[in-house]
């Protein structure tokens, strides 16, 4: 299976774990990534915070690149870039005016054909019951709490992925590869992505609540599929713990990490060394 | 001789104007107006029908066929129709009709559409007067005469 | 220039009806920050019905907002909240009204904006390197500026920062597409703000 | 050569001010057709409809124009007139110069004119018309009601107290429907199954009635006063008239696992059961999914303990067929199913509270069970997780109600009373718990009720916020409720034991096609439309067809009985005569032109048109034609407009009719 691929600025940034975590993954798992060729940033929470169009154009240019390059399905492994782009899609699709001024902004015919897909998706697309297949290792003893975070499946109208208040998807994945994941209440609260650089003590505030949560419901580590989620609950955990006198110890994987383990791949070459809360 | 033509000879351009109105509402409105003694100019000649949903494009041509300068079609408001649903298939239509009376070459500004409710009598006399007004401006409506005559 | 000071512009910019709220306040019951927050959702929505937009758009509440979308995904009114915040900050910032304790959020969304105007993609370290300066030449949580600084080695250290990153071939474009967003002036960005104060 | 008389009316000076009746008179003398034209000064009068009945007969006409005031003041006036001279009274038209005319144009010259041209127009229909005999339908004198809740049983025993039989039909094994489960009720908190179950007995006792239970309508033919209803009864297993309702067989059943429907899942019942103690009739049903003889062929234990030997395995569904000449639908509610969303539902569930998932997250009818003397706990409030005491209850308005964005935009109408009651109930229960009630406005529109729920607030201590939840998680056994006091302007988050939802009144399931099988209307919730929400509310679009309770729209008991004695008022008046009659200005449709398309059909909003088949001698299909049903044509003409072969015509209004008058105004 070949899929277009949109890596976006977090997966080519501080976050190229996430990076090498999917594309060891999916590589296993045979899915051929093809990365869209001189894409630009989707323009996240600053750009519809502050310019609705941009808000637009900018996720629109990458959708235009991926319809010249005649791919049907880009996979964005960050949810916000995979929001805007799908959220960039609806608008467009609605609008028909909207559409030819957009396309005239960013210099190419845009008209939304491509779908838009999330990590988890992608997952599905393969079958959990043919990662099931081909997985070496159980995943025993991993009782994560799965979080969606909130742009995963929010607003549900437009990513239209999984049950917006319960979401399972990870939970059915990961249960089927022998790990055992926690019920637990903050699946789908906000860890304050967009606020990491510039209102910290929310990001703080938010991180100490999840990560409370998880842990007062059993879990030993969390799974997350976002690349934010991972900073603020991960590279920020010490920060949290400073702040709020706690002492959490809470290893976070991306669902991508969980997978690749499960399929045998080194915790290396997925990229988890370089988390900054390390399982001992 | 028809009055029509008395008019029109005695005291410059006179429309003629046919309202097509339904019996439970419009023309209950029509009645009010009487009952008050709200004036209203003499060019109008009501055709009751039970429903404004028994009336079709036809009837509309037909008017113009015989020679009105303006069509009037009045009902219930919707939601209100005596027959209930019925002023909601004629509402459907009536979208229609504009598009086929163009169709026709009939000046579409000529026919009016209105809803007039049983207690409005005031309302009744404040459309006729309109619409008679607009079309003594308009002039008299030779065109499609002109097309059925040919 | 003429700012046209009324409900349309939030409504145009947010593509959702104000009237349509219903008060019920299932906003601000999930917002995740409320308790930061010195005007609630609901209350926000409330004044742009009375047509008190610049009671709306001073409100540091707009700021604190994370863009979670808990509140559109819930309304029972389909209301899009968070779009409506989205649209208030853009007008608090094109009007100036913005309180200086907002100023850092909208620095560095700015900051980060203007990054990839001239990136193409966002330029990490750029950012980061920018918006603390900025925060510290604007006098704004200076131990936080040394808290973070911190990190910048660890990260390093883990090759999560790179010293370069991989820019657009046309970097030219998207400078452009920024021009052409910005231009129409109201629904773009106006004075100060992306270009003009961080140009400079 | 047609004989009009035209007969000019001065109505004193209301129309001769105005208008010149001598000359409108003698320019009406020489319209084509025209015998006669005479004037009178009261038309009206005794002496003026003896001048029109005197004309009619001595110059023998054959059309009559009366031209004076609206046909809505005097048209059945002058018919009348018309018939006593032996003229029938279709063959009369009417030319409104008062209202239309005299009134409204005081130039008197122009509404001379205008007259003169009133009057040519009714002279010009008048010559198409043609003369009508009342439509007279025959009426079987019995009724049926669908549905045995609170308002079924007020309406069939209504009629059966008339003197009129009742087939009276319930799907369930048992009548009462939802307000047999209730606790107490507002607005005088008088226990509910007290009031009901004598009304419930009466309807199993009464010679009138024959009470159809395990039972549904499966087809409906025919037309008003004349319906012809097959009835599916299903298999219950039991013969009910030897069954002495001893119980024995439920005591010994072994398959005990299945939820109580009755007690809303909170509780079990056994495979052969009656519903609750109360049931009418008070005899058992086999579920058929949850006998171990039925699914496994072994165990009939319950027939070994039946001395009556009423137990019949065997059993097999019924088709019973009756003759009816009208149909009360009284299939009452549902609650909306809040819990996840389900997998074809339009209405997108609600995933926020929890429903479903945590077990003390629950609806205000399990509430009502949990309050219940008869309930699963014996009146005691234990909450389901665990049976303890909760002593912090938090009860939610408006779940799924005015909620647009999953699927219901309208207002349930009880659950701000039901709320008040709840927490007044609680508050009796558990003295020392605290009720909290979340809220968007209060509804509370009925006699004496502001005052109850004020007493729920003032006196028994509710604590009331103004704001919707936004979400409920479950920590450590108990429940987190997330919402807002939008008076106070504050988030507030409340520890609470147990959760009730009052969810919105939905129409009971299987409406739609019920309703599609008597032709009434529904609207996009499925509730039934009533012909006119303010003259005609128990009446429908489908004559003899006839709606109460909640199955028309969210709805209290005391409205669903006033509404079911309403409508059977309603069936007792059509039942008052032997034969109905019908006004005969309806629709009719030439055959022999019909092209079958059924645009006439799709666009009746009566249902009025079926389908006909012809045949040739040979008894084979030659085609399919549309046809009126006089019995339901009400006279709308929409028929006539749609239908494009111009087969389809009105009585009365005709399109020779109209084009005439339109004709001759050239
Ligand atoms: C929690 C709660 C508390 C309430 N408390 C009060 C109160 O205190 N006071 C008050 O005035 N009102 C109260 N109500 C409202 C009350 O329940 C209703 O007004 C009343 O039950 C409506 O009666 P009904 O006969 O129309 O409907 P239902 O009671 O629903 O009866 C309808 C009957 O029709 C049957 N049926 C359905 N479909 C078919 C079919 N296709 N064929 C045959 N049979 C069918 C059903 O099985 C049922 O027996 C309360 C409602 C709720 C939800
Ligand atoms: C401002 C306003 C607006 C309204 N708008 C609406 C609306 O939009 N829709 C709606 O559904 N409802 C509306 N209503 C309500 C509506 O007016 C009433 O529901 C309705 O008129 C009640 O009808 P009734 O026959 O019971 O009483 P009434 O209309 O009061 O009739 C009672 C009659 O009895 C006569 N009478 C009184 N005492 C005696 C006596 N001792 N002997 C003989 N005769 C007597 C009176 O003269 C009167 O003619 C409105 C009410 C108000 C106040
Ligand atoms: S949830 Fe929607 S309707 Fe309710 S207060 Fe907020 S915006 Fe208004
Ligand atoms: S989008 Fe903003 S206002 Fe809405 S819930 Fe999230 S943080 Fe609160
Ligand atoms: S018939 Fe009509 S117009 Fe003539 S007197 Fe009677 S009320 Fe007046
Ligand atoms: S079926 Fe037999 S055992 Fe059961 S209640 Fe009836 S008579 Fe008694
Ligand atoms: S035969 Fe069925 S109903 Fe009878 S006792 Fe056995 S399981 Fe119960
Ligand atoms: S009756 Fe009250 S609780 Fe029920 S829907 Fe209406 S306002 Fe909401
Ligand atoms: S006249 Fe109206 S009611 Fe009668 S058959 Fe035609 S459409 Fe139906
Ligand atoms: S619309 Fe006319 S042609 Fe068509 S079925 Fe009806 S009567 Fe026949």
């Amino acid at each position: 299976m070949e899929i277009g691929y949109y890596p976006g600025c977090a997966l080519h940034g501080s976050s190229n774990d996430y990076e090498m975590s999917v594309r060891a993954c999916l590589s296993t798992l045979g899915v051929h990534l093809r990365e869209l060729d001189d894409w630009i940033c989707c323009g996240a929470t600053a750009a519809h915070s502050l310019n609705r169009k941009l808000a637009v154009a900018l996720p629109a240019r990458n959708l235009g690149l991926a319809e010249r390059d005649g791919m049907d399905e880009l996979l964005a492994p960050c949810p916000m870039c995979s929001a805007q782009l799908m959220k960039a899609r609806c608008v467009l699709a609605e609008d028909q005016a909207f559409r030819s001024e957009i396309s005239e902004i960013v210099e190419l015919k845009v008209r939304g054909t491509t779908r838009v897909c999330n990590l988890i998706q992608i997952f599905q697309r393969v079958g959990y019951e043919s990662i099931q297949k081909i997985a070496v290792q159980r995943l025993e003893g991993f009782r994560p709490a799965c979080y969606y975070g909130c742009l995963l499946t929010r607003p549900p109208g437009v990513v239209q992925f999984d049950d917006c208040e319960h979401p399972s998807s990870m939970e059915t994945l990961l249960k089927g590869l022998g790990a055992g994941p926690v019920e637990w209440n903050y699946k789908t609260e906000c860890c304050g992505a967009g606020m990491t650089m510039s209102n910290e003590s929310t990001v703080l505030e938010l991180g100490h609540r999840i990560l409370s949560n998880a842990a007062a419901h059993g879990a030993n580590c969390m799974v997350v599929a976002c690349p934010m989620c991972h900073v603020n609950l991960d590279m920020k955990q010490s920060a949290i713990n400073q702040r709020y006198s706690a002492a959490h110890d809470m290893v976070v994987y991306y669902l991508s990490d969980l997978v690749g383990l499960a399929l045998g791949i080194s915790p290396d070459a997925l990229g988890i060394p370089r988390h900054f809360v390390v399982r001992k | 001789m028809n009055a029509h033509a008395a008019e029109t000879s005695s005291n410059g351009f006179e429309p003629k104007i046919v309202a097509y109105v339904c019996n439970w509402c419009t023309y209950l409105g029509a009645d009010l107006a009487g009952t008050n003694r709200l004036e209203y100019p003499t060019n109008v000649r009501i055709v009751r029908l039970p429903c404004t949903g028994r009336i079709d494009f036809n009837l509309i041509v037909k008017a113009f066929e015989i020679g009105a300068d303006a069509v009037v079609v009045s009902g219930c408001h919707p939601g209100d129709c005596h027959y209930t649903s019925g002023n909601y298939h004629a509402r459907r239509r009536w979208m229609l009709f504009r598009e086929l009376l163009a169709t026709l070459g009939i000046d579409t500004d000529r026919v009016h559409f209105a809803w007039i409710s049983a207690a409005e009598g005031k309302k009744f006399q404040q459309v006729i007067s309109e619409i008679t007004a607009k079309t003594r401006e308009m002039g008299p409506y030779r065109a499609y005469r002109e097309i059925c005559e040919a | 220039m003429t700012h046209n000071l009324d409900l349309n512009s939030v409504e145009e910019l947010a593509h959702t009806r104000v009237h349509d709220c219903y008060q019920c306040g299932k906003c601000s019951a999930g917002c995740p920050v409320v308790e930061r927050m010195d005007i609630l959702p609901n209350q926000l929505l409330r004044l742009l019905q009375l047509g008190r937009l610049e009671k709306a758009m001073a409100a540091g509440a707009i700021w604190e907002c994370v863009s979670c979308m808990t509140c559109t995904t819930r309304c029972p009114k389909s209301v899009d909240c968070a779009g409506i915040l989205d649209a208030l900050r853009q007008l608090s910032i094109e009007h100036d009204v913005a309180s200086p304790a907002q100023r850092r959020t909208i620095l560095f969304q700015q900051t980060f904006l203007d990054n990839i105007r001239r990136n193409g993609r966002l330029a990490e370290l750029d950012l980061v390197r920018k918006f603390k300066t900025q925060g510290f030449l604007d006098d704004l949580s200076v131990p936080q500026l040394f808290k973070d600084a911190l990190l910048g080695p660890q990260m390093l250290r883990r090759g999560k920062l790179h010293l370069r990153s991989r820019r657009v071939k046309d970097r030219k474009l998207v400078g452009r597409i920024f021009a052409r967003c910005m231009a129409d002036n109201g629904r773009g960005n106006g004075h100060g703000g992306i270009q003009g104060e961080l140009e400079a | 050569m047609p004989r009009i008389g035209v007969f000019t009316c001065w109505c004193g000076e209301n129309i001769a001010r105005n208008v010149d009746v001598q000359s409108v008179s003698e320019q009406a003398a020489q319209l084509p057709g025209v015998r006669c034209s005479q004037t009178c000064k009261y038309m009206c009068s005794d002496p003026g409809q003896k001048l029109i009945r005197d004309t009619i007969a001595a110059e023998q006409l054959d059309g009559v124009v009366i031209a004076s005031c609206s046909p809505h003041m005097h048209l059945k006036t002058f018919r009348k007139a018309a018939a006593q001279a032996g003229l029938n009274p279709y063959l009369i038209e009417m030319a409104n110069i008062r209202e239309h005319c005299s009134w409204v144009h005081p130039d008197k010259a122009r509404a001379t004119a205008k007259a003169v041209d009133l009057i040519r127009m009714a002279a010009a229909k008048v010559r198409h018309n043609r003369a009508l005999e009342p439509i007279k339908v025959p009426v079987t004198r019995k009724a049926l009601v669908v549905g045995g809740g609170v308002a079924g049983i007020q309406a069939a025993l209504d009629l059966a107290d008339a003197g009129i039989p009742v087939a009276l039909v319930e799907r369930e094994p048992s009548i009462g429907g939802k307000m047999a489960g209730l606790s107490e009720t507002f607005p005088t908190l008088d226990c509910s199954q007290c009031i009901l179950t004598p009304r419930m007995v009466e309807v199993a006792q009464h010679p009138n009635i024959t009470l159809y239970t395990c039972s549904e309508v499966e087809q409906v033919e025919g037309y008003v006063g004349n319906f012809q209803v097959t009835i599916r009864k299903r298999a219950r297993y039991i013969d009910i008239d030897k069954c002495t309702g001893c119980g024995q067989c439920w005591n010994v059943c072994p398959s005990k696992k299945t939820p109580s429907e009755f007690d809303y899942g909170m509780g079990n019942r056994t495979a052969i059961y009656v519903p609750f103690p109360q049931a009418v009739p008070a005899r058992p049903v086999i579920d058929r999914d949850a006998c171990l003889r039925l699914t496994k062929g072994r165990c009939g234990l319950c027939a070994k303990k039946c001395q009556a030997g009423a137990i019949r395995f065997e059993d097999q569904d019924e088709l019973v067929r009756e003759d009816v000449g009208a149909v009360i639908v009284a299939t009452g509610y549902q609650l909306y199913e809040i819990g996840r969303r389900g997998e074809q539902d339009r209405l997108s569930g609600y995933g926020e509270y929890g429903y479903g998932q945590y077990p003390d997250v629950i609806s205000s009818l399990q509430f009502e069970r949990l309050l219940s003397a008869s309930g699963p706990t014996g009146g005691e409030l234990r909450r389901p997780s665990d049976g303890t005491i909760p002593k912090t209850v938090v009860f939610i308005s408006c779940v799924g109600s005015r909620d647009n964005a999953k699927g219901m935009s309208y207002c349930s109408k009880i659950c701000c009373m039901v709320n008040a009651k709840h927490t007044m109930l609680y508050k009796h229960k558990v003295h020392d718990g605290q009720a909290h009630v979340f809220y968007m406005d209060i509804r509370a529109g009925g006699k004496n009720y502001d005052e109850f729920v004020r007493r729920a607030i003032e006196q028994d201590g509710a604590h009331y916020h103004r704001g919707r939840v936004s979400k409920i998680t479950q920590e450590d056994g108990r429940l987190i409720v997330r919402g807002v006091d939008t008076l106070a302007g504050e988030p507030l988050t409340i520890v609470a034991d147990l959760v009730v939802l009052a969810s919105a009144m939905r129409p009971a399931a299987g409406v739609e096609e019920l309703a599609q099988k008597v032709n009434v209307g529904y609207d996009e919730f499925g509730f039934l439309c009533e012909s006119h929400p303010k003259l005609r509310p128990v009446e429908t679009n489908a004559a003899g067809v006839f709606v109460c309770g909640a199955c028309h729209g969210p709805k209290d008991i005391p409205e669903s009985v006033a509404q079911a004695s309403a409508a059977a008022g309603k069936v007792l008046l059509m039942f008052s005569r032997d034969q109905l009659h019908r006004e005969p200005e309806i629709a009719h449709i030439q055959e022999s032109h019909c092209a079958g398309c059924f645009a006439c059909r799709r666009g009746c909003p009566y249902h009025a048109i079926d389908a006909a088949e012809i045949r040739d001698r040979q008894g084979l299909l030659v085609r399919r034609v549309a046809r009126v049903n006089p019995g339901l044509c009400m006279g709308c003409g929409t028929c006539v407009a749609l239908c494009p072969s111009k087969s389809a015509d009105l009585e009365g209004f005709s399109e020779q009719q109209v084009y005439a008058m339109v004709e001759c105004l050239r």
